[in-house]
């Protein structure tokens, strides 16, 4: 078994005009950069991916990353918890000018229902949100006393994450806070593409050390030296 | 006097459809032996209900580790690439829908695909076990199974008798006998054994067996 | 911050009459059998604690560990999946008898429901079970075209598990499959009371690799030398 | 003109109440300036929604490692004793009641316990984060906030303008003049700086505060 891919480019190809695409990290942290420009290259070329559902905590920060997505016109949804950043110009722009959709979600309830997309658990009742804006057309449930929210499962077709260490069969460990949505979202989506700092051989990452199983993990590609977001966008890097 | 299949011929037999790179969870018990016939060359991972991804065979005998034990609660070994993980996170991958295939025993199994596996009625002392989960997780549910009880009455039936572990879940059954899938709430025989008429199976078999282009042989070695 | 205390005994001290507990293991595999035996030497003593609600996957092997609370007379209901074992006597013949009471729980909805009494969850939906008798008197509901049976949370008094390293925060590693439903319950009860191998000072478990944050865990007793139920099962012991 | 207190002095008199060894969370901005102000001899470990527990101050100016952040985005370092977990897990934490402290920032708190924090009307892009989780989540969920707002109006009201983050959540509020616990859906007085009447504190408060014993004085050192 061998989920190995050569480059970003390749690793991405089969991602497709109207897809829902989770994308791991918060903020910079764990921000998969590399599979994200490669979507971007790809679009500059061809045109596609478009039209694009993404998931993830933000919006984007700066013009780097899912924000050069969005200054590119990739992105016709964002669902996120939180859609604002140090430099949140290209989700504002589209969305004042009515040119991108925004589901907000709280960050909790996005994590648990990307959770329950992957575990199998079509809905779920939470405290959060309850008696709240957000909670308007859900349905609500009253337990031992207390009300609560009713939330559905959230799925996509991709999940783009990035990992320190991945193996050949897929076993990944995250670096630092870096893992945060990402365990989450490679067991939510149909297919899971992972961007690792180095690929090793099956047996070298020890069985208790696994945060994500490989039966999550569609395919696999090592970016040895990875760019951080937070650093680009302090730089001031635009990615275009 | 038909020969049919020994426990270890149908689990050979369930083996060959297991894909390179599956996978797989296995029953405790009789499905269990379905992991000694991996055909050469096919490495499929197996799953176990109490969080362990990519285990292999049992320790030689004194070697046991029994904190590194399968469902069955028998000491088994690693191979490289397993990981360990907590029930919940178990059995959500089982429940999500990311094991390709869990091939579990019977009771009874119905045209419907409900099957009956954990209860043998209101008698004795009730434990299911992670069954009624695997049988609503897997890309595919598969049963081995002899064809008949012991008392030589059908375990592939029109409606099951005993109490479910779930409900239109089956897809394919590996018996003693035939192959037989289920499809749109029917069965669909796919193979048997050659030594046996249609009719000599159909007498075995608690509810139609329907046919559908050709019948292969079920053809199984010596083991 | 000390969560160590001295002994098992002390460690288990608090745990009253009619409590329900979480015990961690699955058979053998991360049983805390010192805690449990320190359960039962407090009972024989004192006739405390009794009347106890059990929650653990099976429901006691040959006469050491749950099974030896069971023939004890402390336990009046079990919750568990698989009350089945290679040596099942100590619960068959009070379940028999009509001596104690058994809440049979799917396996994995099992470890759900403790999952979500950990994660204030207090209900979600689960293919398991549907249209057979454990979903009997259970809400049911459609999504996607699927039926689901509605499960409740679940939570304890106390949970008593094994680890393998603790630091004396609280911080847990546990050994190889040993794991099981221990996190589960660390976070689903009031108080969590762990027997660790080894205890630790703080910063000697690599923040990558706590599986139980410290703030799940109530006291930690270091047990050096744990018994194994399994191996005292096939030697015959016999605990009372 | 009364002296107000600072936002710093505001923080510390909120530190204060937390206790030794409790697991706190603190909102992003204003409320993560509490952590200054621990006592000494107190030990307090910080949980982060995005996935840390026990964690530190901020590095030095270039010493940042940016998979090492806080919910604000932040860098953090790590204290002795710290984990990591995904954001599952992590909002388990929140919703589980395993946090003693959530402290946050406010538009407008109600005598109910409604917060409002989130959202200051349609205009704009909204954006809630975890405030909506951390509100039904920690055992105690305090406010900090000045007393009124820039223009001099409350922000203690009898019922919230704002979008809600959540019903019934804020139990205790420590303000720029005043510590008023939130008590059977009333304001109660706890403490008020000594310069001030209690006609003059109600005067810019929008519901009525309960007297109940004696009213603390409000003491805070220069910072």
């Amino acid at each position: 078994m061998d989920k190995t891919v050569a480059d970003p480019a390749s690793a991405v190809a089969d991602i497709a005009d109207g897809m829902s695409i989770m994308i791991g990290g918060f903020g910079g942290s764990g921000a998969p950069i590399e599979l994200i420009h490669a979507l971007i290259d790809r679009f500059h070329a061809t045109g596609s991916p478009k039209n694009l559902t993404i998931i993830n905590n933000n919006a984007g920060n700066g013009r780097i990353g899912i924000a050069a997505m969005i200054d590119a016109g990739m992105v016709a949804t964002m669902v996120c918890s939180f859609p604002r950043s140090a430099d949140p110009r290209a989700f504002t722009e589209k969305y004042l000018a009515g040119e991108i959709a925004l589901e907000l979600v709280p960050q909790g309830t996005l994590a648990e229902r990307i959770r329950a997309g992957g575990a199998g658990i079509p809905a779920f009742y939470t405290p959060t949100s309850y008696g709240t804006d957000l909670a308007k057309g859900k349905p609500t449930a009253e337990f031992d006393g207390r009300m609560y929210v009713q939330e559905r499962w959230l799925k996509a077709d991709v999940a783009i994450i990035k990992a320190e260490l991945a193996d050949r069969m897929g076993n990944l460990t995250y670096r630092k806070a870096g893992r945060n949505f990402s365990p989450l979202m490679a067991a939510a989506a149909n297919v899971t593409i992972v961007q690792a700092r180095q690929i090793v051989e099956p047996g070298n990452i020890d069985p208790e050390q696994v945060i994500t199983p490989g039966l999550y993990v569609t395919r696999v590609v090592e970016v040895a030296d990875a760019q951080q977001e937070e650093a680009l966008m302090r730089a001031g890097v635009a990615y275009a | 006097m038909i020969e049919k299949l020994s426990n270890a011929q149908i689990a050979w037999r369930a083996a060959q459809d297991i894909a390179d790179g599956a996978y797989v969870n296995l029953g405790i018990g009789f499905p269990e032996m379905v992991a000694k016939f991996q055909p050469p060359g096919r490495e499929a991972i197996f799953h176990t209900e109490n969080g362990i991804l990519n285990f292999g065979e049992a320790p030689p005998e004194g070697e046991e580790d029994w904190d590194l034990i399968n469902a069955g609660k028998k000491a088994v070994t690693l191979k490289p690439g397993a990981s360990f993980f907590h029930h919940a996170d178990s059995f959500a991958m089982v429940r999500g829908g990311h094991l390709d295939v869990a091939i579990l025993g019977a009771y009874e199994v119905a045209e419907t695909g409900d099957l009956a596996n954990w209860s043998t009625g209101p008698q004795g002392i009730p434990a299911v076990g992670g069954a009624m989960d695997l049988v609503h997780g897997a890309k595919r549910v598969a049963v081995i199974t002899d064809h008949v009880t012991r008392d030589g009455k059908p375990k592939l039936v029109k409606a099951c008798s005993l109490p479910l572990t779930g409900v239109a879940c089956v897809t394919r059954v590996y018996t003693s006998l035939a192959v037989i899938d289920i499809e749109n709430a029917r069965f669909v025989l796919r193979e048997k054994l050659a030594c046996m008429s249609l009719d000599e199976l159909q007498a075995l078999t608690g509810a139609e067996l329907l046919v559908q282009g050709t019948i292969g042989e079920l053809i199984v070695p010596e083991l």
